[in-house]
Parts: structure tokens; C-alpha cells; sequence
């Protein structure tokens, strides 16, 4: 998962690694209370929310007393920012910017090791920097099992072209944020500026970090990163449920097994639904698993017909491990659960193992809502036509 | 012929005596696989039922490989201690190392990796992925056996179910290997590992090619194909409809900004001459359209 | 429609628990058994993982029956336990139980069928037996869900393998249900039992009916279907060479002086219009040419 | 299995049924040893083998001194009855017989349950009495969960219709032999005859009693019997392997998996030598049972290949639960244990489970024993061609 700012910052911090004074607020007289506590001439108030394009947005602004750090909390805070409101701002003492540099330390997919990007010019994105001017950026491979070492540091900075004077404390910081990347199992550390203050000095103005979740066990503080997270709320059910779920903006819900598949049911639909009035398109991703079981289908079903935006819901299941007896008799629990508050239908389409038997229950059930289909393409038809139908209806009666 | 994987395979199992490497090995015994022990710290000298044969078990990856030449060794050992278990394998120098184990920390994996590159001895395939299965000769992790039998197309997929209902669809040609790479950021095997020795293969007459959003791998494929590789080759990716900056299921797969997209995917390889399906069926179809125009025997 | 199980069956297995039932409960799982629990005295309230979903398990039938609805159960608990378990089942008014076991005691088997018939509740089959299957819709005991598929021939048999060899022979045809009755001396299902639900059964067209030597069944057999079945039937009988006095196998397979011989079996099915196979492909073939002449549907 | 007669006659002393004194000899002077120490003026030698027709066969014998015993059991021991060398005979002492009764109560299979048969005309071969006077044998259904009690023993005796003076000992001796049949897990216990002396005494004077092999595990001691029995060597090694093999009179050695399909298996190879040079049978019934793995297959095949009379041997399986990969790693195994010493030709036929990889392993070992057949049929065919011609070809050298 991706950290907020704040939450970088402070992860920077323990380990060593030069930042800011700041504090966070999810109020405006609270940033003020901050910008009050640090006395300074200056500070910068920065919304927190896990996008770029902040600075363009207007969700960063100086603040030159605590009165005006209070107003542009209040101008912030509310921000819609690429669709995420904002609801927490970081306050953060200023600096003498002399010099902003680039630094970032990632997991490489294509080499299957790690990359250390790093340059001079700092504060600008850097996919355009990458693009334009890739003279620019000094690329350097780290060795998993060695890691961003004092020596491999010492190549960046001399590989980058630093001021020579500069050089000890740049190696130092490398070395903290390989620390931060390698204890805190991170995939992504970036700072962005990395700057040099007038006086000197080596900070970490805005990090990035982005954490492996598969690590989670051996960090149990992690779990917090987590709670902090404004999910959607369906999400956060879903989380408890151990369920893989993604909320989506479409209307047709979507449950399969195997990540693949459902990437692949979520395409499916969204052709089929292309050229339909209203232009139905996936509500949501939910995998739930190779080995998925009745219950895991019936908490699955569950949840997505608990999402109001779902008009129609497509069951996807190919049985190479689990057993399509299983999924229809999830299929069933779960509507017997729901009772008659359901009134969404629910398009099957099933493969695999125990697929007769599967087809079987669900007949057997005989569930007004239930309708199955061989193939997924066509079941992903039938399904589209179904939201774009309940859409189309329910338009036409707003409209009366 | 096939690729990696053939019948006479000795294959041993890290994890064999837990639930999930216990009901795995059952299977894989059952579709002919030569199960030649199971590795468990602390446990050796036990040995496992599964038909009237027990299979041994052994306390390391070292005793195992000594005792019984095994040159595969399929992991279902859970993530915390996963790494221990291929560093072992690699260790051994066992030949292959297909990692099974889902939820691996992908530092882990990139450290085991780079041990594994530089032994020079071992390839890995996986972690987080369903292995690979040449039909009728052996099965290395947990495609069902009974999908599709052998024959002459070359499978290679991050995805586990999309293999399988590939295999579904195609299952009138048969498979020379079906290989699930995994869907994790950092993967030992690659599409142009399996590519390269498709082609190689002569049982092999034509490749399907599964992908799916993230990372640069399916680009990097089209490459290789260009100049590389002379069989007919068809694809399919998967998250077209993907919104960025989400992971779908799979830990690799997300888009960031513009890249690992869908599209650029497809269009990487349509570039190449590479037939892209629009849905599993889509390329299936294709598929079976080359199938029918190629020499039986 | 199937005889004795269908795809509404609520399956528990008694001995679940143990190597066998574990690996046989997850086999039923896979080939869509509705499988409600397990049962192992002094394991209640624990439950076994098999997919996702914890299988419950029960310290008595009774607790089973009472929690769960079930209404088969199959019996993997060992033979010297064997009599108690089914016993059990019996009390608890199962109203099928299969019971797998090999290797008990005739005086146990004697005894449970005795308190069974008594209970005018339950019906048992086997011991000793592979158990039946109504292929897609469920399979209760260890023949394999893939060598045939749901159709139209009903099967019965003293002998697994042979099963097992018919279904596959047949498989184009497939099976309304197989039942292996077991080749133990008291058996708790016997043809004549099975011959009278196929009869009735709407779904099956023909009968295979596979005997072989030892005691008078298929003899009983026959004269129950000169009165009492019209549809087809075709008989194999195994044990034409077997020297009198020997134990073949079937604790029941024996020839005891000019009593039970396959010669006895087979004249005595054929005076009554049953056409009998010299081997097994040869009944699979009389059998094929009846079913092609049945209509589909 | 069935137990010798001197074997019957402890059980039935061991559970208070009244027998007369007896001894057991290999040798004729401990015949007369026995007789001698009996005292008496009638003993009877008796040949111990387990087949009927022992009389008849002149294998009892009346001795009226110590040195007539010793003659009688030379004349007997050693005799072939029905195929059964004489290696040991019983000495018992002579009754004053009035009245010979039979008795038995056995497993009925066909109403799967007890029965008890019972005359007041013994001494004779039950099948014959119950064909030709089956008013004169009387029966009766016993329940198995109540088995032969008092209640049912007066029933026989007076639906028999024994004199009224005889009737409580008689009824005493019955309940006697019904603790034997499920005291012991007896499938089969038979008096014959059950004798009345002058003297008003019931003895139980022959019994033959067969034991319920699955019920061993309640019966340690039934394992000396096991030991006691003489059986083939073959037959002996098998069971020690935990094998279910049979010896039989062919020539084509015969290993399958499950008892059906074995049965079915001999069948065909006697209809396929039926007509071929020498009539080639089956050597065998070898059973490795339903999950039968490469060691077992390995176990057997070493087995049947070490019977002299085998020409030719025949794999027939049908990987059902077994994979026939196991069954193909067995045969190269065996092969490979045997070495060169191994020169009989090998037919296989494998279809199920892994067929396609037991093949290829069959394939790539390229033993020249080895010939892999597709169905049962013809593989039954090549086997017993091959049988043929190798007894053909040594009985031309012998000619030479």
C-alpha cells in the first residue's frame, strides 16, 4: 500500500533519515495550533492524499503565520483532488532551498532486482525528466541480497555528479532510505525534492513509500497503515472477509475466481455493455480465490450486492480447484440469507469441476434472479443487458 | 518433448507434509508425476502415505537431493518461511525450483532470485503461480490434470484460472507444457524464458501467451518475439478496464500512470505480428484457427 | 434421476479424519459431493479444511445427523472399528450408509446388517465395496468421478476394478449410477436390490450387471429379473478358472465344491435372457450395441 | 482358513464341546507312542489334510494295538489325497458309536445371515443328504445379534426331533458349538458326525471349523495357524509381502489390481491358450490391490517371476486410483533387481490414471522383456502366444 506523506515522513524519521519538523491536522485551527508551536517564519501546508498533481491543484500552500496557515487548511481541506477529498493536511516548517535534487529507490520488475534512480534535477516529475532529458537520470542496479550499501551509494552520488563537498552526507542519506526500503519491506521509496538547504544541509522534503502488504507479517505495525486508509467502505467489509475486492464506478457486479479471470470478466463486461444504453460498465473486482468454497461465495455475493451502484451481478467461475457445486451452493445460501430484500439478478456462468452438479443446484433452486449461461461471453452479455435495462427503467421513472 | 518438465522428472516437495502440500502431492501422483520425496525440517525419516508407496521425508533440500537425484523441487512451504526453502534448493543446485507459495514478500523473492542467478544452476518459476504441467508426462504444482491432455500448443500465463480455462477451451489440441508464471512483480520464469524454449521445442507448433497489466513483461515479450521467435504465436491480456494505481488481485498487476497498461500490451504485440485475443474465447478461436491448419503427428 | 444418491444427498463420512477419508472426502468434494461433515469420536468440534469452506466434525452420528440433515454416510473407519461406526449410523437412522472398509469380520458384518434390517431405516452397502456414484451429481465412496461421465446405463458389481474397467469401456454412454456392492461374503446391498431400482429408475435404459463367483447371488439375480425387470440386462461373471476351495481375492470370491462356479452364474443368467460378455470388453460390447439402439434423451 | 481336523478338535475342547482324547504324529512310531499311552483297545489314524474324502481315499484307519498304529500311519502318511500329501496324522481313541448326527452352523450368504443345519442322519456327505432327503436335514435361520443361544438350541433339537432323553445335553453341546463359531469368528463350524455313544454321551467325533481371516486382528493366536498351514512357498512369500496370490497349475503368471479384475484376468488368458499349442493357463491369481504402488508391483513381479512354470507373465491394470506411472516405475524396478538373470517375456496392459506416462516409462526403459499391449484382450492373446511357444520350443530340445 501506498503511505501518506506524513505517514513517510515519519517512517523517514525513524530511520534516521533528515526531514522537517511537521504535524498533521484535520482541522484548520489545529494546522494553525502546529504552525503556533513551531514558531517559525514560515510553513508549508500540504494536503494528504495518495495522488500527484498536488502542487497544481492548489492543495500546497506557505502559510507565514499561524492565522494564514489556518486559512489555507480551510481553503485545503474539502479539496477534491483527482477524486480524492481531502481530509488531513500535513503542516511542515520551511527551508532554505538551495538545491533540489531526485532520488528513488524501486523494485525492477523487468531486471527482477532493484533500481536506484537519482539526479540533479529534483521538484519535477520524473517520468517527464525520464523522457526528455534520460541523460539526466543516473540509473544504478542494487543487488537484492546486497542491498543500497555504503559503496553502492558512493557510486550514485560520484555516477550523479555532486558537489564533492556534499558527498558524505548524500552517501549517508542513501544509505538511510536503503535502510527504510530493505527494514521497512518497502517497494517503492521516493523523495521528490531531496533537497540542499542554504546551510548545507541534506533533507528529505516529500517522500513517497509504498509497502509490500505480502510483508505484513513480519510488521505488525503496518496493520495501522491500514486502519489509517480512507477506503471505501466496501472495501473495508471486504478486507474483513479476507476478500479481494476493488470498487469500481460501473453498475454490473462482478465475482470470479482467480485474479486473471476477473480482470479478464471486468474486460468481458465492459465490451458487451459498450454499446448498450447507459453504457454499463464493471461495479467492482472481487476474486475470491482458486480454492473458493459456499461461504466465501455467499460473503462475496454479499457484499457486492450491498453495493447500491450494482444493477445486475455476473458470477464467473472456471472449477480447476475448487468445485462449481460449492459456488452454486454459495450462490444459494447466500440469496436464502438475503431473503426477499434481493431483487438484483444474478448472472452464472460456470466450468470446470463438478459443473453439472453446479447447474443442477441452481435449478434445482430455482431462484427467480438466477439465470445461467454456458459461455462467459454470452453470460457477460446477459448481465450488461440487465444493468442497462434497470438503469433505463429507473431513468425513465425519475423522469415521469 | 516438452518444456522444463518431462516424465522422468524426479520431483521432490518442500512443505509436503502440510495441508496444502500433502493434498497437491496426492494430485500429482495421481496424474503420473514422480514424486520422489518431501522436504521438511525436523521431519526427516518420517515418510507419507499416499497410495501403498510412502514417500520419504527429509529434514533439507541437501539430504533430499543426495538421497534421491531429485532435480525438481516444487514448494508449497507458506511465505514466512518460503525463502528459507528455495535458498536451500538453490542450495542444492536442484535444476528447477517451481514456488507454488502465494503472498511471498517480494524482497524475498527478488534475494532468492538473485541467489538463484548467480548459482547458475537453478531456474525458478514462480512464486505465486500454479506451476506448470506437461500433460501426460508430469505436473509440477496444481493444474488440474484432467483439463486437457498433451498435445502441440505451448501455454505460458501470469494467470492460474485463465490457464486453466484456456486449457478448457483448447483442450481438443492438447499442450506440450502449460506454464503459470505468476502474477507476483518479481517472477524467476518469464514469458521469453517459456518463449525461448517454445520454440526450441519441437513437439511445440504454436504459443499462447496469457498477460495481464503491470510491469513491462508482455512489451519486453513482444521483442523478443520480433526477432526470435518463427512460431505462430497468439495472445490475450487481461485488464483492459483496470483503473490506475489499483492492484487487481494479483500484486503485480497494477498500472502506474501510463505504463503496464493493457493496451499498450496489445498494441506491443500486435506490433510484432502477434495475434491478440479480445477475450479468453477471442484468442482461443484464434488458436484453433492455426491449430487446424497445422500438420498432425 | 439416479438410484440411491443424487445431487440433494448431505454426505458425512465417518473416520474422516484418517489418511484415507481425508484424501477421499476431498476427492468427493471435488467431484461435487455435498459433503455436511465428518465424524471421529473425540474430535467433535473440530473441523478439517479441505477447500475453503471447514468441514465440521462430529463426536457421534447422532450429533451429525442432528446438526446437519445428513442422509448417507460413508464409512472409511478402520475394520476393527468399522462395526461400531456403522452401528452408530444405524441408531442414528442414516438412511444410506456406505460402507467402504475392507477387512471386517464377517460376524461384524452379519451383525450390523441384522440391526439395519431391524431398524427398517437404513440401508447399507458394502463393506468392503467402492462405493456408488450417479456421475455430475454425486459420489459417494472412492470410484473416480472421470472415467465416465452421467447417462444412461445402470451398473452393479462385486468387484471395483472392474467397475471401474466397464465404466471406462462405456464411457460413451455413460451412467445413470454404478454401485459397487462389495465382494464380501454378507453384503448389505445385492444385485437383486439394485436390479429393482434400476428398473424403476426413468433414467436408466440398461443394465450391466457384473457378478463373479462364490455364494448365489447372481443365480437370485437371475430369477428375480426373469419375473420382475424389463429392461436389458447384460452379465459379466469373473472367476471361470479359479480352482475350487481358494479364496480369489473377495473374501466371498470362493468355489465351494460345484456351488458358486461362473459356469453355474452365467447358465443361470442366461436361461433367463440376460446376455453375458465372455470378458469384459465382450459385455461392453453387447451393452454398446443395446445403447445404440436406445433413444437419446 | 480352514483348520486341520486336530486343530478343530482343540478349539472344540477349548470351548468345553466334548471330544475324545487324540495326539498328533509326523512319524509312525509317535502314532503308536500315542496309541500306547492311550491305553485303550481301538485307536483311529487319521490323515490330516484339509480336503473330504479322506476315508474313502483310505486315509483312516482302524489300529487295535500300539504296533498297528505305528503300520497304519506309515501306510498313510505320505499318501496324496485329492492333491495333499499326507505330512501328519491324528491318533484318537475309539467311541462306541449308537447314533450318528450331523450338525453345522455356518454364514449364509444368501440371507446374510447365520444358519444352522442339523439331522439325526451323519456320517454321511451332507450336499448328497441335502439333495436327495432334504426333509431329513433341518434348518434354522440363527440371528447374528443373538447367535445360537439356549432358546434357539432347544428349537433345533426338538424341530430334529432327538429323543426327548438326549435333548439337554445335546442342547448344552450346541450352545457349546455356537460359542465356538463366534467366540473364534467362524464362517463355518461342522460336526460330522456328532456321535451318541452306547454309553448316552454326545462327542463332537470330526469337526471341520473355518476362521474368518479379517477377524485375525482380535485373534493373535489364530496366527499359529497360519504358520501350521502348508502351503505353497510362492504362497508363503506373497503373504509375507502382504500379497494376495494364489498358486495355480498354468503357465502364464498373471498380476492385476483389484480381485475382479484379477479373476477376469485369468479368465481370459485360459480362453486365449484354449486353442494355442500346449493350452496355455494362468500360473496364478496375484492381486496388488486398488492403490497399488511401484514397490508392491515390484514385490509381485519378483514373486511370479521366481515360479518355475511361468513362460510368461501378464500386466493387466486399470489405474482407477492407482496411476499406472507407479505401476511402470514397478516393472522397471523389478527388472532392474532381477537383472540378467531374468528372461521371461512380459506383457503390459495399462489404461487409467497416468497411462499416457506409465507408457512412456515403459517406453524409454525399452527393456527387450517388456511388450506393451493396448487392451486386455490382446494382451491375454501375445501372453499366451508367448507362454505357448516357449513350452513349445523346450519340449523340442527335450526331444532332441
Amino acid at each position: 500500500m501506498d503511505l501518506y506523506e506524513f505517514q513517510a515522513r515519519d517512517v523517514f524519521e525513524h530511520h534516521g533519515v533528515p526531514v522537517l519538523r511537521a504535524g498533521t491536522a484535520t482541522g484548520p485551527y489545529a494546522a494553525g495550533a502546529i504552525a503556533e508551536a513551531f514558531d517559525v517564519g514560515v510553513v508549508v501546508v500540504k494536503a494528504q492524499v495518495k495522488t500527484g498533481g498536488r502542487g497544481k491543484a492548489g492543495g500546497v500552500k506557505l502559510a507565514r503565520s499561524p492565522q494564514e496557515a489556518v486559512d489555507r487548511a480551510r481553503d485545503i481541506l474539502g479539496m477534491d483532488i483527482k477524486g480524492h477529498t481531502v481530509h488531513r493536511v500535513m503542516v511542515a516548517e520551511g527551508a532554505d532551498i538551495d538545491q533540489e535534487y531526485y532520488f528513488s529507490l524501486l523494485v525492477d520488475r523487468g531486471e527482477r532486482s532493484y533500481l536506484a534512480l537519482c539526479s540533479r534535477e529534483g521538484g519535477v516529475e520524473i517520468e517527464q525528466l525520464a523522457e526528455e532529458r534520460p541523460e539526466a537520470l543516473y540509473r544504478q542496479k542494487i543487488d537484492p541480497l546486497v542491498g543500497l550499501d555504503e559503496t553502492a551509494a558512493r557510486e550514485i552520488v560520484q555516477g550523479v555528479g555532486f558537489d564533492a563537498a556534499d558527498h558524505d552526507e548524500l552517501v549517508h542519506v542513501l544509505v538511510q532510505l536503503g535502510k527504510v526500503f530493505h527494514d521497512e519491506d518497502a517497494t517503492l521509496v521516493e523523495v521528490n525534492p531531496l533537497v540542499r538547504t542554504v546551510a548545507g544541509r541534506i533533507i528529505a522534503l516529500d517522500g513517497k513509500v509504498t509497502l509490500d502488504d505480502n510483508a505484513d507479517f513480519r510488521h505488525p505495525d503496518h496493520e495501522a497503515y491500514h486502519e489509517a486508509a480512507e477506503g471505501d467502505p466496501l472495501e473495508a467489509r471486504a478486507r474483513e472477509k479476507n476478500l479481494n475486492y476493488v470498487k469500481l464506478d460501473g453498475s454490473v457486479g462482478v465475482i470470479g475466481n482467480g485474479a486473471g479471470l476477473v480482470m479478464s470478466t471486468l474486460d468481458v463486461v465492459a465490451y458487451a455493455g459498450a454499446d448498450l444504453p447507459g453504457s454499463p460498465r464493471p461495479a467492482n473486482f472481487l476474486d475470491i480465490g482458486g480454492g473458493a468454497s459456499a461461504q466465501v461465495m455467499a460473503d462475496g455475493l454479499d457484499i457486492i450486492l450491498s453495493d447500491d451502484q450494482v444493477k445486475s451481478v455476473f458470477v464467473n467461475v472456471f472449477g480447476g480447484i475448487t468445485a462449481c457445486s460449492e459456488v452454486a451452493r454459495g450462490i444459494v445460501q447466500a440469496l436464502a440469507m438475503l431473503g426477499d430484500r434481493e431483487t438484483k439478478p444474478i448472472v452464472v456462468r460456470l466450468d470446470g469441476n463438478a459443473v453439472e452438479q453446479g447447474r443442477l443446484i441452481l435449478a434445482d433452486a430455482n431462484h427467480p434472479l438466477v439465470t445461467v449461461v454456458d459461455t462467459m461471453d454470452d453470460a457477460a452479455r446477459v448481465a450488461a443487458n440487465l444493468a442497462s435495462a434497470s438503469t433505463s427503467a429507473a431513468e425513465l421513472a425519475a423522469a415521469r | 518433448m516438452a518444456i522444463f518438465l518431462d516424465y522422468t522428472s524426479k520431483v521432490v516437495v518442500q512443505g509436503m507434509t502440510g495441508g496444502e502440500g500433502r493434498k497437491h502431492t496426492q494430485r500429482m501422483i495421481m496424474s503420473g508425476t514422480r514424486i520422489v520425496g518431501g522436504v521438511t525440517p525436523g521431519k526427516g525419516g518420517q515418510s507419507v502415505r499416499f497410495e501403498e508407496d510412502p514417500v520419504p521425508v527429509f529434514n533439507s533440500m541437501h539430504d533430499a537431493v543426495a538421497e534421491t537425484g531429485a532435480d525438481v523441487s516444487v514448494v508449497f512451504v507458506p511465505a514466512p518461511y518460503a525463502k528459507a526453502a528455495v535458498m536451500e534448493a538453490i542450495d542444492a543446485r536442484v535444476p528447477l525450483v517451481v514456488c507454488i507459495t502465494e503472498g511471498i514478500p517480494v524482497r524475498d523473492t527478488a534475494e532468492f532470485f538473485s541467489a538463484a542467478e548467480k548459482s547458475g544452476a537453478t531456474r525458478i518459476i514462480g512464486p505465486n503461480c500454479p506451476g506448470l504441467i506437461s500433460p501426460g508426462r508430469s505436473n509440477a504444482g496444481i493444474i488440474p490434470a484432467n483439463i486437457a491432455g498433451r498435445g502441440r500448443i505451448g501455454l505460458v500465463s501470469k494467470s492460474g484460472t485463465l490457464t486453466y480455462q484456456m486449457m478448457y477451451e483448447l483442450a481438443e489440441f492438447g499442450f506440450s507444457t502449460a506454464v503459470g508464471i505468476g502474477g507476483d512483480p518479481i517472477i524467476g520464469t518469464t514469458h521469453i524464458d517459456c518463449l525461448r524454449e517454445f520454440e526450441a521445442d519441437p513437439e511445440t507448433q504454436a504459443i499462447m501467451m496469457i498477460g495481464e497489466i503491470g510491469g513491462d513483461a508482455e512489451e519486453r515479450a513482444a521483442e523478443f518475439i520480433a526477432s526470435n521467435v518463427t512460431k505462430p504465436v497468439v495472445g490475450y491480456v487481461a485488464g483492459f478496464t483496470a483503473p490506475e494505481g489499483r492492484t487487481m488481485g494479483h500484486a503485480g498487476a497494477i498500472v502506474s500512470g501510463s505504463a503496464g497498461t493493457a493496451e499498450a500490451k496489445k498494441n506491443a504485440l500486435e506490433a510484432v505480428g502477434v495475434r491478440v485475443g479480445k477475450t479468453p474465447s477471442g484468442a482461443a478461436a484464434l488458436m484453433a484457427d492455426i491449430m487446424r491448419t497445422m500438420p498432425r503427428g
